[in-house]
């Protein structure tokens, strides 16, 4: 509260410096800054002192120099021979790669278990809840390692499916359930694959353009065309005849029991597979609270008013509830997200080498580069969760309901 | 400085690992023991006259030197190799070698693999923030050969990765090796390959830049080597002091000169070291000797009178 | 005005229908049955596969947990028990229960001690938790911090006495000042319990040092699920003030203040925990003065409040926010200056608008605590992680000990999650 | 304007129900419903509150299922045939309330969505309509404002005109009015005399007697999830039978 | 009642205010507002929405900070003084259209809170003192419920209980009646005229004509943040001078 007259030529005394609104404000902020800049040349100081005294300095020219050490799951052209800064890189994009798929698996389980708890069927409801309750109330790091120790222990190693009566044998003969992670096969491009690839993406172009053609149709004659059939038609039809037309361009690499490993084919590692179910099953715990709570937003007298004007259930959902419900339910959920991607740190406890775990872990250890490497790791902390909080504040302005 | 601290406490702390057995491992009780443990034990009876004034800080091999350096324990005994970056850039003073070592390689019998370059493709388990995952690195790059390795922090975590089968082949110092094996169930089951892959030599580090805290474990290490040379056991100790005739083992006893002053501490320092867990012998025999479970052969970590590398200054 | 309709309706009922029974006797079980279950064709057979699901789980942990073992003393001894058959090795709860609950360097004799202090922790917690006790035992809240330092930590009694009555004392200034002017108040007050501090701190090093005390232990020594618990509570009271401040902070209409608030809020949210305690490990060290030991355990305790001071903020502000204008202005209407507007009018609707989302943040700062792990703190998970699994006797017994951890989370946060629900009901329909 | 409420009603039957039962799990809300509504004419429905009254409009819409009796509407019988309870559900339009306007879409919006999904009506086409009943209630400025941006009585509007564009032949309305400011309670009930005087079959739940006593050919008088009595307005309101009727009316006329 | 009116003005100046200017960033809200109070004098304050009223009198307590010019209340000159803003604040009550009470405080403690905080006032006479505006304003028997158990009526009653127990000698009123239900507002009414017999200075912003023309001594009518016109209410009401007043009039007259 500050309140100016016509300045009054009063001459000026310390006292106003504390009881004048035009000098306090001045007054509390210098004494702010003050204090401010007191605690960092105290920190400061302290830090120059230590790190005198133990003969350090600090310097980031350790991410230039070579890594050393091997890295298990290296999206980026990598060896041991790479600088920090690639194994930095490298530890970036799993942690990336981890989060975006924890993302996305965490929405679908969340998505169906907060759908399921308003579900009218008791069995199911309860079900959801106990779900719900549990994942809740126990810390992310324990389910890690228990998911984990259910990977490691309780798969059997590859060499159970060595010899003449093998313990385990591969579903399919093409996936692997091996305690070192999970083996698929593997997309081989042939000649002429890219044909079939654009005919995939244009039909799911294709999908899209054929669905606002029919609402465009209904808005303008009012004839509703059918759409989950064709649309799925679309989806498959187009790229399956082109696969054959040209001769079934991409064959399958399957996995197979080489040396010690299983070679060939997609290797998802169990660090990957268990952090990222871990990350996923306790988080869909969240989101499912947060699409129930967004659905439950909607008042009855929403869908009620929608029923009372003709429209069948699955309208009512698509036209009136979810739109109403999301706008309830993505801030949240976004936040959700970025509660995955630092959680997503815990990689450590199961040797999956994301940017903790190389440039916060290994390269910090073996460089004892311990204040530079942190900072770095803060700063990509910071500019992940800073640029996803700038992209919800400009979706909450977006979808703002207009108020009077 | 470190001494005062020490002496002010009343207690030592002391870094070892999160449990090796052999060399440091809480028994039953929750006392700590082992190879490793004994030389804190030493330092705590040199120092403070009680070879229980030691607290056992536990540590993996990424926590150890962030412990270190900050001040959190006065002296880590905790197998870590002593590597020129280590001692200089890392600012730490490694203050003997109390295990000359090696890395090696530990299988399964079943996996039918003789030798570590037939570990093509293999799945390694290695501790992370450690030599051995940079020897690692260096070995199958070397014998251009692929591997994965499985970066746990510690040695039960390898241990657990290992018999689940979760990798190949475990990989740490020879020594942790036949240490860790000792615990198997069926240690037969399991051998450790014949390539020695890396030179490792283990000793306990301080803090760079207190010289004479390094003084006083260097000499307190040299102390239990040099008994074992001299002869000077925790049973015959008492005997040797009072009637000896070699005028080291006096200054070693106290009985003549003031060693003990020159580094800050009283006469006796040296004998109430070798009396807490006897000489280096008695300790290497009680911890991981051929009689224990561990059995491991003295080889390179005999006296260089019999033809091994330990070899004490001269107390003078 | 030929009213065919109107004659024909005109209507009386005479006697009033009772009420009956609804129709199809189905109004019991075979009725819920119906409505829960098989209501239609998808709902029954989602009900099957749910049920189904539930049969799998109990078919895979029924026996197992009802042919535990309890009573061997190593997973060897178990599975000679078990002989072949499958069941849990539960033995090693009993046999490391000790070091599960408070860490493998706590002295055993004096385990009295944080179990007396964590019964106490409840009679001191009733009277925040619920308001209809009486508002005595909040004396006992405000003695309870020194009394539970001095139960866990031990050593002499001086040093929670010179604090409590450098506390005392601290708010007597305050309060006798408080009247006239808040800033004055408030600093006097910390100036007095500083100074009481000091003089106290001298007198024990000088005279008392050993005098009536109990065993000293130190914090490193402090471990298990008691540490889950120390550092949850510690923390979250620590980080109350804190969140307040920067809760008002960033409401401040100075741009200085408001910035400083937004810039360390948002740090704080930015990063993971698990950078924050590497920066508790391996940086804080260096910002303390050369020698001034402050350890591990303080260190992360430092972190942690941080991180939760800067969560609880943000909630604060949400209460502050949700408050209508007119409370702000009917304060400054009647005189009050900004201290005691906020204090007396301001604060104590936010903080009960607050209560529900604190609490969330509580449980999910008490669940992050497991993280210390990562550090190598022997907290429950460290213990099994670290000591527990890498024993010779009780490698491979996961399941037991990660259900043992689990469960006592599980207990602490839904009793709270419940907590809190019964409360946000009651602050809903409080009609004040 | 008595002339008015007489003239257009005609013998059609728009709904019959005949001994109507629902319960809430063991609740009887209702208990044998009889009631017969011809088309054109206006009914009011009044009593104390838990006594049924939405309970029973919401069953002639199937909002709410019926366990016992017979529901038509229309020539249409309410049965759990999805087809039939579509087909009532376009022919009768609600007024609630709580007005529940779609928050999300434009008043416009609002509007045409129904008459676009439901009836298939092209955009153009449900535009025009939409316009055409927001400008019989007034307020065809607002068409493109969202219902936050209007004042109660304007929402109550707009979701008349909202049932409206789906052009039913019969309006229940649940207590229009009950929400709004004194002020705005006129504005809608001048829209809803005005569609009266159209002769559009309505079935209002109200407590609004000056309104019963303009537009109502029939007051409905509910206790106890039965019908107790009901009587042209005039006789309802000067003559009451029942001793329950007279004991409301006392109540809330006086007040 | 005339009598009344005119007996208690003094010829000291309770609240002066010269060329007074506030700008809410470029918007100009008002504009060389020149006013003078006399004490015991009673004003009403009328205007359209928007006109300024409530900005004006939240002035006069420094609620809001004005640009330019000179406000003075009881010889004390509003500057950026804190101690000024206190002293003013503690002379002048205030009534808010919602009232403001402190919901987390029962009525008693919303009463005595300023008094033992800014007077510094010992809680027992606090109490006595709060527990006599509250039998001035007719309900003692509350002083323990919390504001949320008291109807809007009693809550404004209240509400001026708490302003006159910093014992002000000037009081400012904010619409207070238009949040009522029309029974409520009398109650308030009669507080406030009770107040203005006994010689309370009082600036009151309200549409309620009756009021102004039983009470005030001058009715000033606001547009487009200036004063337009002031007079006594007799000649207010029945010749206004500008044509916007007049239109004004007509519109409240006639609602
Ligand atoms: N979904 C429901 N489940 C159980 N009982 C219900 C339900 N809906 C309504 N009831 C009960 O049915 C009775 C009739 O409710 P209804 O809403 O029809 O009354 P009403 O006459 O419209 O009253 P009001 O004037 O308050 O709107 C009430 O006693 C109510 O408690
Ligand atoms: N904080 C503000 N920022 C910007 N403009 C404001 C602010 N407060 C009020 N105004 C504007 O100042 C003008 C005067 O507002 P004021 O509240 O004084 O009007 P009023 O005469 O009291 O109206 P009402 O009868 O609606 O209360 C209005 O146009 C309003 O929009
Ligand atoms: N196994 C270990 O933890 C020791 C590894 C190795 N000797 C090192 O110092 O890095
Ligand atoms: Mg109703
Ligand atoms: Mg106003």
């Amino acid at each position: 509260m500050t309140t100016l007259t016509d300045p009054d030529k009063e001459s000026f005394r310390l006292s106003m410096l504390l009881y004048d609104t035009r000098y306090r404000s001045i007054t509390m902020q210098v004494i702010a800054l003050g204090l401010l800049v007191a605690a960092f040349w105290f920190l400061g100081s302290n830090l120059a002192a230590n790190l005198r005294a133990a003969g350090l300095n600090i310097s980031y020219s350790f991410l230039g120099a070579p890594a050393g050490y091997d890295i298990n799951q290296t999206l980026i052209p990598y060896t041991s021979r790479s600088s920090n800064l690639q194994a930095a890189w490298v530890g970036i994009i799993n942690t990336l790669l981890v989060a975006f798929l924890a993302c996305i698996t965490a929405t679908i389980f969340g998505v169906i278990a907060g759908v399921l708890r308003l579900s009218n069927n008791w069995l199911v409801r309860k079900l959801m809840a106990v779900y719900v309750e549990i994942f809740r109330n126990i810390p992310v790091l324990i389910w890690i390692l228990i998911i984990y120790t259910i990977m490691t222990v309780s798969t059997p190693a590859p060499n159970a499916f060595r010899g003449e009566t093998p313990t385990s044998t591969m579903f399919l003969d093409a996936f692997a359930f091996t305690n070192r992670g999970v083996y698929i096969p593997a997309p081989v491009w042939g000649p002429g694959s890219m044909v079939v690839v654009a005919t995939f993406v244009l039909s799911i172009i294709g999908v899209f353009a054929y669905r606002r053609y029919a609402t465009k149709l209904l808005f303008d004659t009012g004839r509703l065309l059918p759409t989950f059939w064709p649309s799925v038609a679309i989806f498959f039809l187009p790229s399956i005849l082109v696969f054959f037309v040209m001769g079934s361009p991409i064959g399958l690499e399957y996995p197979a029991l080489k040396g010690f490993n299983f070679q060939g084919g997609i290797q998802i590692g169990a660090p990957l597979i268990a952090l990222w179910f871990a990350l996923s099953i306790y988080t869909g715990a969240f989101i499912a609270e947060n699409v129930r709570a967004g659905i439950q937003a909607v008042s009855r007298g929403q869908s009620e008013a929608a029923a009372a004007l003709g429209l069948r259930p699955g309208r009512i959902m698509n036209l009136v509830v979810l739109p109403q419900a999301l706008r309830v339910i993505i801030p949240p959920l976004i936040s959700q997200y970025l509660n995955i991607t630092k959680n997503s740190s815990l990689a450590i406890l199961v040797g999956y080498a994301d940017i903790t775990a190389t440039l916060g872990g290994i390269t910090l250890n073996q460089t004892g580069r311990a204040i530079e490497c942190v900072t770095l790791l803060m700063i990509f902390y910071l500019i992940i969760s800073l640029t996803i909080s700038f992209g919800m504040n400009i979706y909450n302005n977006s979808t703002k309901l207009k108020e009077r | 400085a470190t001494l005062d601290d020490v002496k002010a406490r009343g207690k030592l702390n002391c870094g070892v690992t999160t449990g090796l057995a052999g060399f440091a491992a809480p028994n039953a009780n929750g006392e700590w023991e082992g190879f490793d443990v004994a030389v804190c034990r030493a330092v705590a009876a040199a120092v403070l006259s009680d070879k229980n004034a030691v607290e056992f800080i536990p540590t993996t091999g990424k926590t150890r030197f962030t412990a270190l350096a900050s001040g959190e324990i006065d002296l880590l005994a905790r197998n870590t190799t002593w590597t020129f970056s280590r001692d200089t850039d890392l600012k730490f003073d490694f203050i003997g070698v109390n295990y000359y070592d090696g890395q090696g390689f530990m299988v399964p019998k079943a996996l039918g693999v003789s030798s570590a370059k037939d570990l093509d493709g293999a799945t390694v388990c290695v501790q992370t923030g450690t030599t051995t995952e940079l020897n690692l690195a260096d070995f199958f790059r070397a014998n251009n050969i692929s591997y994965e390795p499985v970066p746990i922090e510690t040695n039960a975590e390898g241990q657990q990765q290992y018999l689940a089968g979760a990798c190949d082949t475990y990989t740490t110092d020879a020594s942790g090796l036949a240490a860790t094996r000792a615990t198997f169930e069926t240690p037969g089951d399991h051998i450790l390959l014949p390539e020695i892959i890396s030179k490792e030599p283990l000793g306990p580090l301080v803090r760079h830049g207190d010289n004479d805290w390094g003084d006083i474990v260097r000499w307190t290490l040299n102390a239990l080597v040099a008994a074992e040379e001299l002869g000077i056991t925790s049973a015959n100790i008492e005997e040797m002091t009072a009637n000896t005739t070699n005028p080291e083992v006096a200054r070693m006893m106290g009985t003549e000169g003031d060693l003990g002053k020159m580094i800050g501490l009283d006469a006796e320092w040296s004998k109430r070291a070798i009396m807490a867990e006897g000489n280096y012998g008695e300790i290497f025999a009680k911890n991981i000797g051929e009689e224990t479970p561990i059995g491991l052969a003295r080889g390179l970590n005999a006296q260089w009178t019999d033809g091994g590398l330990l070899y004490a200054p001269p107390f003078r | 005005m030929s009213d065919t309709h109107a004659e024909s309706v005109a209507f009386v009922r005479e006697t009033a229908l009772p009420p009956t029974a609804p129709p199809m006797a189905a109004s019991g079980p075979v009725l819920w049955a119906r409505t829960n279950l098989f209501a239609t064709w998808p709902n029954a057979i989602l009900s099957i596969a749910a049920a189904y699901v539930i049969y799998l789980i109990l078919a895979a942990t029924l026996p197992w947990m009802l042919n535990g073992v309890w009573t061997a003393d190593s997973l060897r001894g178990c599975r000679e028990v078990l002989d072949g058959t499958s069941g849990a090795c539960f033995s090693v709860l009993t046999e490391r229960w000790n070091q599960l609950l408070f860490g493998f360097n706590y002295p055993s004799e004096l385990y009295w001690r944080p179990t007396l202090a964590f019964v106490l922790l409840f009679v001191a917690a009733a009277p925040v938790l619920f308001f209809d006790l009486p508002r005595k035992l909040l004396i006992f809240t405000g003695l309870y911090p020194f009394l539970a330092y001095w139960l866990i930590w031990g050593g002499t009694i001086f040093i929670p006495l010179v604090a409590l009555i450098g506390v005392i004392v601290g708010y007597a200034v305050y309060d006798r000042l408080v009247k006239r002017n808040f800033a004055l108040g408030f600093f006097s007050g910390i100036a007095a319990a500083a100074v009481v501090w000091w003089i106290g701190g001298a007198l024990i090093e000088q005279f008392a040092f050993g005098a009536p005390m109990m065993e000293e232990i130190a914090s490193r020594n402090l471990g298990g699920f008691m540490l889950n618990m120390m550092l949850g509570v510690t923390c979250v009271s620590l980080s109350l003030p804190i969140g307040v401040a920067l809760a008002l902070g960033r409401q401040s209409s100075l741009p200085v203040v408001k910035m400083i608030c937004v810039v360390f809020i948002e740090f704080i949210r930015g990063v993971p925990l698990i950078t924050l305690l590497f920066v508790a490990n391996v940086m804080l060290a260096y910002f303390f003065p050369p020698g001034s030991g402050v350890d591990l355990f303080l260190r992360v305790v430092i972190m942690i409040t941080m991180f939760s001071a800067a969560y609880i903020a943000e909630v604060i502000r949400g209460g502050l926010a949700a408050l209508p204008k007119g409370q702000y202005e009917a304060a400054d209407s009647l005189g009050l200056d900004y201290a005691q507007s906020m204090r007396l009018i301001i604060l104590p609707q936010a903080l009960k608008i607050s209560i529900p989302g604190i609490v969330n943040i509580a449980v999910g700062l008490f669940k992050d605590t497991t993280l210390v792990s990562v550090i190598s703190l022997f907290d429950i998970v460290g213990m099994i992680r670290g000591p527990i699994l890498a024993s010779t006797d009780w490698a491979g017994v996961y399941w037991e000990l990660f259900m043992f951890a689990g469960g006592m989370f599980f207990i602490v946060c839904y009793g709270i999650s419940q907590y809190s629900q019964w409360l946000e009901r009651r602050l809903a329909t409080d009609h004040r | 304007m008595a002339e008015a409420k007489q003239m257009q009603v005609s013998d059609e039957v728009a709904i019959s129900i005949q001994k109507m039962n629902k319960w809430y799990g063991t609740f009887h809300v209702l208990r044998d419903i009889d009631l017969t509504v011809h088309r054109g004419e206006r009914i009011v429905i009044c009593g104390p509150s838990g006594s049924g009254k939405s309970t029973l409009i919401r069953c002639i819409n199937a909002l709410e299922e019926h366990q016992k009796g017979r529901i038509e509407v229309d020539g249409t019988v309410l049965s759990s045939d999805l087809k039939n309870i579509d087909k009532i559900r376009s022919e009768v339009g609600m007024c609630f309330q709580h007005f529940n306007l779609f928050p999300h879409l434009t008043i416009l919006e609002n509007c045409t969505l129904a008459p676009i999904w439901v009836r298939k009506t092209p955009k153009k086409e449900a535009e025009e309509i939409a316009m055409h009943f927001l400008e019989k209630v007034k307020i065809p400025d607002q068409a493109l404002k969202y219902p936050g941006q209007l004042s109660g009585g304007q929402q109550q509007r707009v979701a008349i005109a909202r049932s409206l564009c789906m052009r039913p032949r019969i309006m229940l309305f649940d207590e229009p009015t009950s929400a709004l400011d004194p002020e705005m309670i006129k504005e809608v009930l001048d829209t809803m005399i005005e569609l009266a005087e159209e002769g559009m079959t309505m079935i209002c739940v109200t407590h609004e007697m000056g309104f019963a006593r303009q537009v109502a050919n029939r007051v409905i008088f509910m206790d106890e999830g039965q019908i107790v009595e009901q009587n042209e307005p005039e006789a309802f309101f000067n003559h009451p039978q029942s001793p329950r009727t007279q004991l409301f009316l006392s109540q809330i006329l006086g007040h």
